[in-house]
């Protein structure tokens, strides 16, 4: 029995207690897999396992509070469940974390650079195969193989947990974590190398092309206000709905500095951002500040106090200006 | 016992460059005197340490740089170790005596003969040569009977070399004064 | 067992403290701990630098730190309380950018920090440390009364000597019990004994050795055990000046620690240079030796 | 009435009720002298101070944000200042990457009594904003700026600030 | 809304470096102001009543007044406006003082920014809400934590003004450092002879519960309501059977431990009952030296107790009091000498503390009330005083004067001279503080009349010689270096935190400062109230006193609680936190954060919400900024108004 099989036994085997179980199917086209709800037996035969489950599904959990739902994870997505557990959003008990070693998800827009570099357009995929190794993209009658090394997102290039930090049905042997990352993101990089002005510059043109959608933050397993985020709200009134770079860009400010302490780096909000904005730099790099300030990683351990919920009376790592 | 003059004979300019000099904040001295009950040399100064760091704080330049205390102070560290408020006064009689010097002053001339008779002997040989600087110490001061008592107990022990220890590198010992001297004078 | 130390021995060791240096160099080669001489070493500029200018007085002493640094070595021994100041506050004031500007600025050869300098006696608790030098004891000096005298700056001030209390160092006492000598309490332990006025101001070090020689027989001292060159010096060659001044009449042994451990540690005498001190430690420590030998005997 | 143009810059200052804002009440009652361009708002502890109040400030056209709250472990609310301890070193850390000087933020911790540490402060942190010139504005980044960043080509010169 | 603004000249004050007219007329062009005025003086009579007719004149709803700091005249104007009317919220004030006149001199700056600032207040103002505060019931009980003469002052006016008080004693004896003293200053009165009597009373008012041994383990709830967790440490005797007879302490074999009560310089029993005074009298055994524990056999106590009161079993046990105020009076600490290395504290047995030499002194001291120096047991000649041990000393981190060591010095050197007359005392001081009625001429007496020589000066270093202390020290009026052949040598330590009273604030939710002494909610104003309310303060907790002063506070802190507990109901500051039911999604991290413990999880049709407990809220606004989505709001301190504000400032 495969291992995606023995997963779908054990996902039936759960069902008749859940009120469903949350997972990938096949999308609209043979490129795009899309979010799966699975209630019944048929519903888990649709379930799908590879590298084209790019969504993170841990999004879903907190719209089912008060019932008891199953969740399918890849690595990085169970560190998104930690979180909410650790955040009180989704109660332990009506939870079930399905998990499978994970060897990368592709980045959709380096799939789609290879196609129109190979003369190809998207819209006429008519099959996607992968070995674990290759993702080999049939379109326009021909068949291109793309190293998965290569056209995977960025983040499964370092990714540390391949296996679901936490799961209460794991199938298959957990596998070893990519080598460490040598140095910062490519995109931390490109803005730690721009003078501060030129941050200034870099985020002004993005934010003229921000079309103020909010896909990121829909998309972010960790945006739980919902309905009260406050850039839609007046009372408080935080943002004017004028449509300014200025408030696009404090926007994004609100969204990171959010999810300072709380961000698992999943990088749903970038993917989901139909201007490829790379707005996940800015939690990166906020990211990096949690990690200097206060050693600590997002999503690792459901018992930990977020940083910034919490103090020392002497930090260890504040060093405070004296006047 | 002359009256000061606390506006008028207030030197500003030398209370501040006492300061600067030595790193050290004089108004924090609240005069407990525990720097002059601990310091040895009390029973030798003309002025007591800690009234030495009063009359800095009043300013009293002249009285200050003229004491024979300043000179007499071994650097043995008890009052900056045992300061309540923490003054490296030991650093403060340093600086005064730099200052003094500057201004020509020494109140207790064989003191600063013996100590330059030193440094002119490590200027020379790169190390001290011990019966070398007291034969200088002597020819500076006139003191013809320094220790000549000591003479038949050291010079048996063959303790005392009768030439220097010249190092190789004298001259990057003496080029280091030389420098120095420059970098004062400029 | 241990890293290698750069030995400085100051200029003392050349000269009046000879038995200092021989002394040392043979406890520490029986201990195992590694002494690398310092090529071409200069003086620290002692006393009579820093009375004269501080930067100067740095200069002279990191052009020995630099030297250390350049045989790769990142710890410094100095037997001499004086240079041990020396080297340390040239460490400390240079860690100011500024001052060490100024400093490099007369050097020949920039310094860049990076060499801790300690005490012989440090080295020995630290590296070595008490229960090493215990196990090594040949001779236990059983029955010896000695009191132990520090002098003024070998833990002063405690902000930039980092070892030991300032007030009642236990450094020295603590090996000496370990070479099995009664080590009895001292409280004059830091008090300054005049230092270098020897020369300029025989009255002051006549005053203040007396006081030191007083107590120690007051508190029963058979010798007086010291670590720095000055203070034997005065302790020892200037006795005769303090009794003639004083009108008293003490007569006691002041040896280095290191001539004590030796024997304790059985170095060969001719390396304890005992012949070189004015008042010949050795018939007083023999007598407390076989005096607690016959003890011993006849219990 | 705008800042006086020319002579003052726009400082916002964020004091806590309990310490702070005393602070700053005993500098005046001292008659200890300040540079005019701060205008502080009173808050009840330097633990209700959002980052993003602080954000939004610099974002929307301050030369500069000052908080201040009570000496850690002297919290009129025990508490409110370790966690505002954390947050704000999370933002000043967090504004260069927005293309906001870091100079242009500082919290500190000034005691009611602590009237000539404030006039210090005050002082200080107001020279260190003049320093740095009126802030650049994101609304007015220049077309050479927006061009290169469209072509790709920020990052390449010298002038690099860390973040 | 209908807003009138009023800048106040506060006489030359502001009007001195502020144009205040041309404010007033800047004022008339922003949003909702309908009527602005200068004023000469706004919180004097004629100034308040020129508020309230311009209210009542022009339908005002909401007042601005720039004048001094809100710190000081915020209530002052807050009841003007309520007595035209308005609820004394809907008000605000711009600091165009303290924060603008004082500290500038250049008149167009300073006019500007006085615009600058009312402007602020007004888009504040506008956003604010009426407010009224809410009621609630209250327990009439209090707690006195601490047995000295502080929280026994405090017990006994609470219960004589017809309280229930709830007594927390750490030892097995009330009395505290005071019951340790031989006499006082500067009455030179018995110090049992009047501390006794204040004991007994304790022990025998029936509106005192009082649990000695005891410790305080955890404290809940709030001003009105609290639940206190008092932990009773075992005796290992069973209290209600033991007399107090002492026949276990004269049959104990273990009788050479260091003796607390006498500061260890005498011995006593591992069954001990501390001093023959004591209340309650009742004996502990001491599980560390008791050879039943320590070796498991002797059982010797248990033998001859009469009433079989010896329980080798006991266990701690937690009791829960609930008291609607606390009266914190745990006293303090003395400075640990031995930390002085040249002093030779805890090393040369003839240096002793100021509080040992007491013991000394006491008859019921190990000496009997003959001064014997520790070494040897020799009556002194020669005693040496030095004053500011841990007192007034950067290097020790004790920078504070402790206040009372100068006195209680004098005190001791005039009783030196009474038990031994022909003895001489010296005293090092570097300044005497003895600012109380009779004080400096207590002092006095002790230079003029004993013959004390005072010298004022710092001693660097004491040491042993042939049987006497040398004292070295220095004289720095007469300008030198001085020494004393002493035969025995008391420190005055400084007064520090008692231990624990860090930990002890945490639990009362109080602050403390960097010594760990408690703080006061104001430094002059409220002496021994605290942030917290129905927390109150007494005695050297607060920071070091004498025995009039603490006994001051303890009769104050009563009459705090009398006073908070002569109304039936308790009224809330109502600028606390509100919940939008709507917007809270459950996350409880306000929960986690709030430092008073004043929010709570309650299930709202199914779901989590977080809910505040308006008579525990104070205010701060932590949770305010905690909440992404902004779903709790300080009241007066709203995310709107402060926005408001920073608009208000970025647009200008």
């Amino acid at each position: 029995m495969s291992r995606l099989e023995e997963l779908k036994t054990r996902i039936k085997e759960a069902l008749p207690g859940l009120e469903c179980v949350i997972g990938w199917q096949k999308g609209y086209d043979p490129l795009h897999n899309t979010p799966l709800f699975m209630r019944t037996d048929a519903d888990v035969d649709k379930l799908e396992w590879g590298p084209l489950n790019v969504h993170n599904p841990a999004v879903y959990l907190p719209t089912f509070t008060g019932k008891k739902v199953g969740v399918v994870v890849k690595g990085c997505d169970s560190r998104s469940v930690v979180e909410l557990l650790q955040e009180n959003l989704i109660n332990r008990d009506n939870v079930v974390i399905f998990g499978m070693p994970c060897t990368g998800v592709i980045d959709l827009s380096k799939v789609k650079a290879r196609l129109a570099g190979a003369g190809v357009s998207a819209g006429t995929v008519t099959a996607v195969t992968d070995d674990g190794k290759t993702v080999s993209v049939t379109a326009g009658g021909q068949t291109t193989a793309m190293p998965l090394a290569e056209v995977r997102a960025d983040k499964c290039g370092r990714c540390q947990f391949p296996n679901a930090v936490l799961a209460d049905a794991y199938v298959g042997d957990p596998i070893a974590p990519a080598a460490p990352a040598a140095a910062a993101d490519a995109d931390l990089a490109a803005l730690d190398a721009m003078s501060v002005p030129e941050r200034m510059a870099f985020w002004r043109y993005h934010m003229e092309r921000c079309i103020r959608c909010y896909a990121c933050r829909n998309a972010c397993p960790m945006c739980v206000c919902r309905d009260h985020c406050i850039a839609q709200s007046r009372e408080p009134h935080w943002l004017t709905q004028d449509d300014t770079a200025t408030e696009k860009l404090m926007f994004q400010v609100v969204h990171a500095l959010h999810l300072a302490g709380r961000c698992t780096e999943c990088g749903e909000c970038q993917r989901a951002c139909p201007m490829d904005i790379p707005v996940l730099a800015l939690k990166k790099h906020l990211n990096r500040t949690i990690r200097d300030l206060f050693d600590y990683q997002a999503g690792v351990d459901p018992q930990a106090i977020p940083p910034l919920l919490q103090f020392k009376l002497e930090e260890d790592n504040i060093k405070e200006r004296s006047w | 016992m002359q009256t000061i003059n606390l506006t008028r004979d207030y030197d500003g300019d030398f209370v501040h460059r006492v300061e600067e000099e030595s790193g050290q904040n004089v108004s924090l001295c609240y005069q407990c005197g525990n720097c002059t009950a601990g310091c040895p040399y009390t029973f030798a100064y003309d002025i007591p340490v800690s009234q030495i760091m009063r009359l800095v704080q009043a300013g009293q330049k002249k009285t200050v740089l003229s004491s024979k205390s300043i000179w007499l102070c071994a650097t043995c560290e008890s009052c900056t170790t045992r300061c309540p408020n923490q003054i490296d006064v030991a650093c403060v009689m340093d600086v005064l005596r730099h200052m003094a010097r500057r201004e020509g002053l020494a109140a207790v001339p064989q003191v600063k003969t013996f100590w330059d008779s030193f440094l002119d002997s490590v200027k020379a040989h790169g190390r001290v040569f011990e019966l070398g600087l007291t034969v200088n110490y002597v020819m500076r001061t006139g003191r013809f009977w320094t220790d000549l008592d000591l003479g038949p107990k050291i010079f048996p022990k063959g303790k005392l070399s009768l030439k220097p220890h010249e190092i190789a590198g004298k001259e990057h010992v003496a080029r280091i004064f030389e420098r120095f001297e420059r970098e004062s004078n400029s | 067992m241990s890293e290698a130390i750069a030995y400085y021995p100051g200029c003392s060791g050349l000269g009046t403290s000879k038995e200092y240096d021989a002394s040392t160099r043979a406890v520490c080669r029986t201990l195992g701990l590694d002494l690398v001489d310092i090529p071409d070493w200069s003086c620290c500029g002692s006393t009579p630098a820093h009375t004269k200018d501080h930067v100067l007085s740095a200069a002279l002493s990191a052009r020995n730190l630099q030297l250390v640094s350049g045989m790769g070595i990142a710890s410094a021994a100095t037997p001499c309380p004086s240079c041990l100041t020396n080297l340390r506050t040239a460490n400390h004031r240079m860690e100011a950018p500024a001052m060490a500007e100024k400093v490099n600025k007369l050097l020949d050869a920039p310094y860049a920090g990076g060499v801790e300098a300690i005490s012989v006696l440090q080295a020995l608790v630290e590296k070595v440390g008490l229960d090493e030098i215990k196990a090594a004891v040949r001779t236990p000096l059983t029955g010896l009364k000695v009191a132990c005298y520090y002098g003024c700056i070998m833990n002063r001030p405690p902000e930039l000597m980092a070892f030991d209390d300032c007030e009642n160092p236990m450094a020295m006492d603590n090996v000496l019990s370990a070479m099995g000598a009664t080590v009895v309490p001292f409280p004059l332990k830091v008090e300054c004994c005049g230092a270098s006025y020897g020369i300029p101001r025989q009255d002051i070090v006549a005053r203040l050795t007396g006081k030191l020689l007083d107590v120690a027989k007051s508190v029963g001292a058979d010798m007086v055990a010291v670590a720095c060159p000055l203070c034997q010096m005065n302790l020892d060659l200037r006795q005769g000046q303090v009794n003639r001044a004083l009108g008293t009449n003490f007569r006691i042994p002041v040896p280095y620690f290191t001539q004590l451990m030796g024997v304790a540690l059985n170095v060969a005498d001719e390396e304890l240079g005992f012949g070189q001190l004015c008042i010949d430690p050795r018939p007083v420590l023999n007598k407390a030796l076989s005096g607690a030998d016959a003890q011993a005997k006849g219990a | 009435m705008p800042v006086l143009t020319g002579k003052e810059l726009r400082i916002v200052g964020f004091l806590c009720n309990w310490c702070s804002y005393g602070g700053a009440d005993t500098a005046g009652v001292g008659r200890f002298g300040q540079p005019t361009d701060l205008r502080i708002i009173r808050v009840p502890c330097s633990g209700r101070i959002d980052p993003l109040f602080i954000a939004k400030t610099l974002i929307n056209g301050a030369d500069g944000v000052l908080v201040s709250g009570c000496h850690p472990r002297d919290c009129h609310y025990a508490e409110g200042n370790f966690y505002a301890r954390r947050r704000l070193e999370v933002l000043k850390r967090f504004l260069p990457i927005l293309g906001i000087d870091p100079g242009r933020f500082d919290y500190t911790w000034v005691s009611a009594s602590e009237g000539q540490r404030w006039q210090k402060v005050v002082t200080v942190f107001t020279e260190q904003i003049h320093a740095l010139g009126p802030a650049p504005r994101f609304d007015a980044v220049s077309a050479d700026m927006l061009a290169k960043a469209a072509a790709g080509a920020l990052g390449q010169g010298g002038n690099r600030v860390a973040a | 809304m209908r807003i009138g603004v009023f800048i106040c000249h506060c006489g030359s004050n502001i009007e001195g470096t502020v144009d205040t007219a041309t404010v007033a007329k800047a004022s008339l062009d922003f949003p909702e102001v309908v009527y602005a005025t200068d004023t000469m003086y706004a919180c004097s009579e004629p100034g308040q009543d020129g508020i309230i007719q311009a209210i009542k004149d022009k339908n005002l709803t909401g007042v601005v007044v720039a004048s001094c700091t809100p710190r000081m005249h915020e209530p002052t104007f807050r009841r003007a406006v309520e007595r035209a009317g308005l609820n004394r919220y809907m008000f605000e004030m711009a600091n165009i003082r303290e924060h603008v006149s004082w500290i500038g001199k250049d008149r167009e700056a300073n006019t500007n920014k006085s615009v600058d600032l009312v402007r602020i207040a007004i888009e504040k103002l506008r956003r604010d809400a009426p407010l009224s505060p809410s009621k609630f019931s209250i327990n009439k009980r209090v707690m006195v934590i601490g047995g000295g003469v502080a929280g026994i002052q405090a017990a006994l006016d609470c219960a004589d003004g017809g309280l229930q008080v709830v007594l927390v004693e750490r030892e097995s004896s009330i009395g505290g450092k005071m019951a340790k003293l031989d006499k006082t200053f500067p009455t030179v009165d018995c110090s049992s002879c009047i501390l006794g009597p204040k004991m007994v009373d304790v022990a025998q008012h029936e509106n005192i519960t009082l649990h000695a041994y005891s410790e305080v383990d955890a404290i809940g709830g709030y001003v009105g309501n609290f639940q206190v967790q008092v932990k009773k440490k075992a005796t290992y005797v069973d209290w209600t059977l033991c007399t107090g007879c002492g026949a276990c302490m004269e049959k104990c074999p273990s009788k050479k431990n260091p003796d607390r009560f006498n500061e260890k310089i005498g011995p006593c029993t591992s069954i001990n009952i501390p001093f023959p005074q004591a209340i309650p009298k009742k004996a502990v055994i001491d599980p560390t030296t008791c050879r039943q524990f320590v070796k498991g056999k002797c059982g010797v106590c248990a033998k001859v107790c009469p009433t079989g009161a010896i329980k080798y079993d006991m266990a701690d046990e937690i009791v829960t009091e609930d008291v609607g105020a606390i009266v914190a009076a745990t006293g303090y600490d003395l400075f640990d000498i031995s930390k002085v290395t040249e002093y030779g504290g805890g090393r040369y047995p003839d240096v002793i503390t100021g509080l040992q030499y007491e013991r000394l002194l006491s008859a019921s001291g190990p000496t009997g009330g003959h001064i014997k120096r520790p070494s040897d047991g020799k009556e002194p000649k020669n005693v040496v005083f030095i004053q500011c041990v841990g007192s007034r000393d950067k290097s020790l981190d004790r920078p504070y004067c402790s206040g009372f060591c100068c006195m209680y010095t004098a005190k001791q050197a005039i009783l030196t001279k009474d038990h031994i007359p022909d003895s001489q005392s010296y005293v090092f001081y570097m300044d005497i503080r003895s600012p109380g009625k009779m004080y400096d001429e207590f002092t006095r007496r002790a230079m003029e009349e004993y013959g004390a020589r005072y010298i004022r000066g710092r001693v660097a270093m004491v040491y042993p010689k042939d049987g006497k202390m040398i004292v070295r020290g220095a004289d720095t009026l007469a300008g030198t270096q001085v020494e004393v052949e002493a035969d025995l040598v008391v420190l005055a330590a400084g007064a520090e935190a008692a231990v624990g009273a860090p930990k002890l604030a945490e639990k009362l939710r109080i602050s403390y400062d960097k010594y760990g002494f408690f703080m006061e909610s104001h430094p002059k104003l409220k002496p021994v109230e605290t942030n917290t309310a129905g927390v109150y303060l007494a005695g050297s907790c607060q920071g070091p006193k004498d025995i009039p002063q603490s006994v001051g506070q303890g009769s104050a802190a009563a009459a705090k609680v009398l006073a908070l507990f002569s109304k039936d109901m308790l009224e809330s500051d109502p600028q606390i936190s509100r919940v939008d039911i709507k917007r809270c999604v459950g996350c409880g991290k306000c929960i986690i954060t709030c430092p008073f413990k004043a929010i709570k999880e309650v299930e709202f049709r199914g779901q989590k919400k977080a809910e505040v407990i308006e008579t525990v809220c104070q205010g701060c606004g932590l949770c305010t900024s905690t909440c992404p989505q902004g779903a709790i709001q300080l009241s007066h301190f709203t995310d709107n108004q402060i926005l408001a504000e920073v608009n208000a400032l970025c647009q200008s």
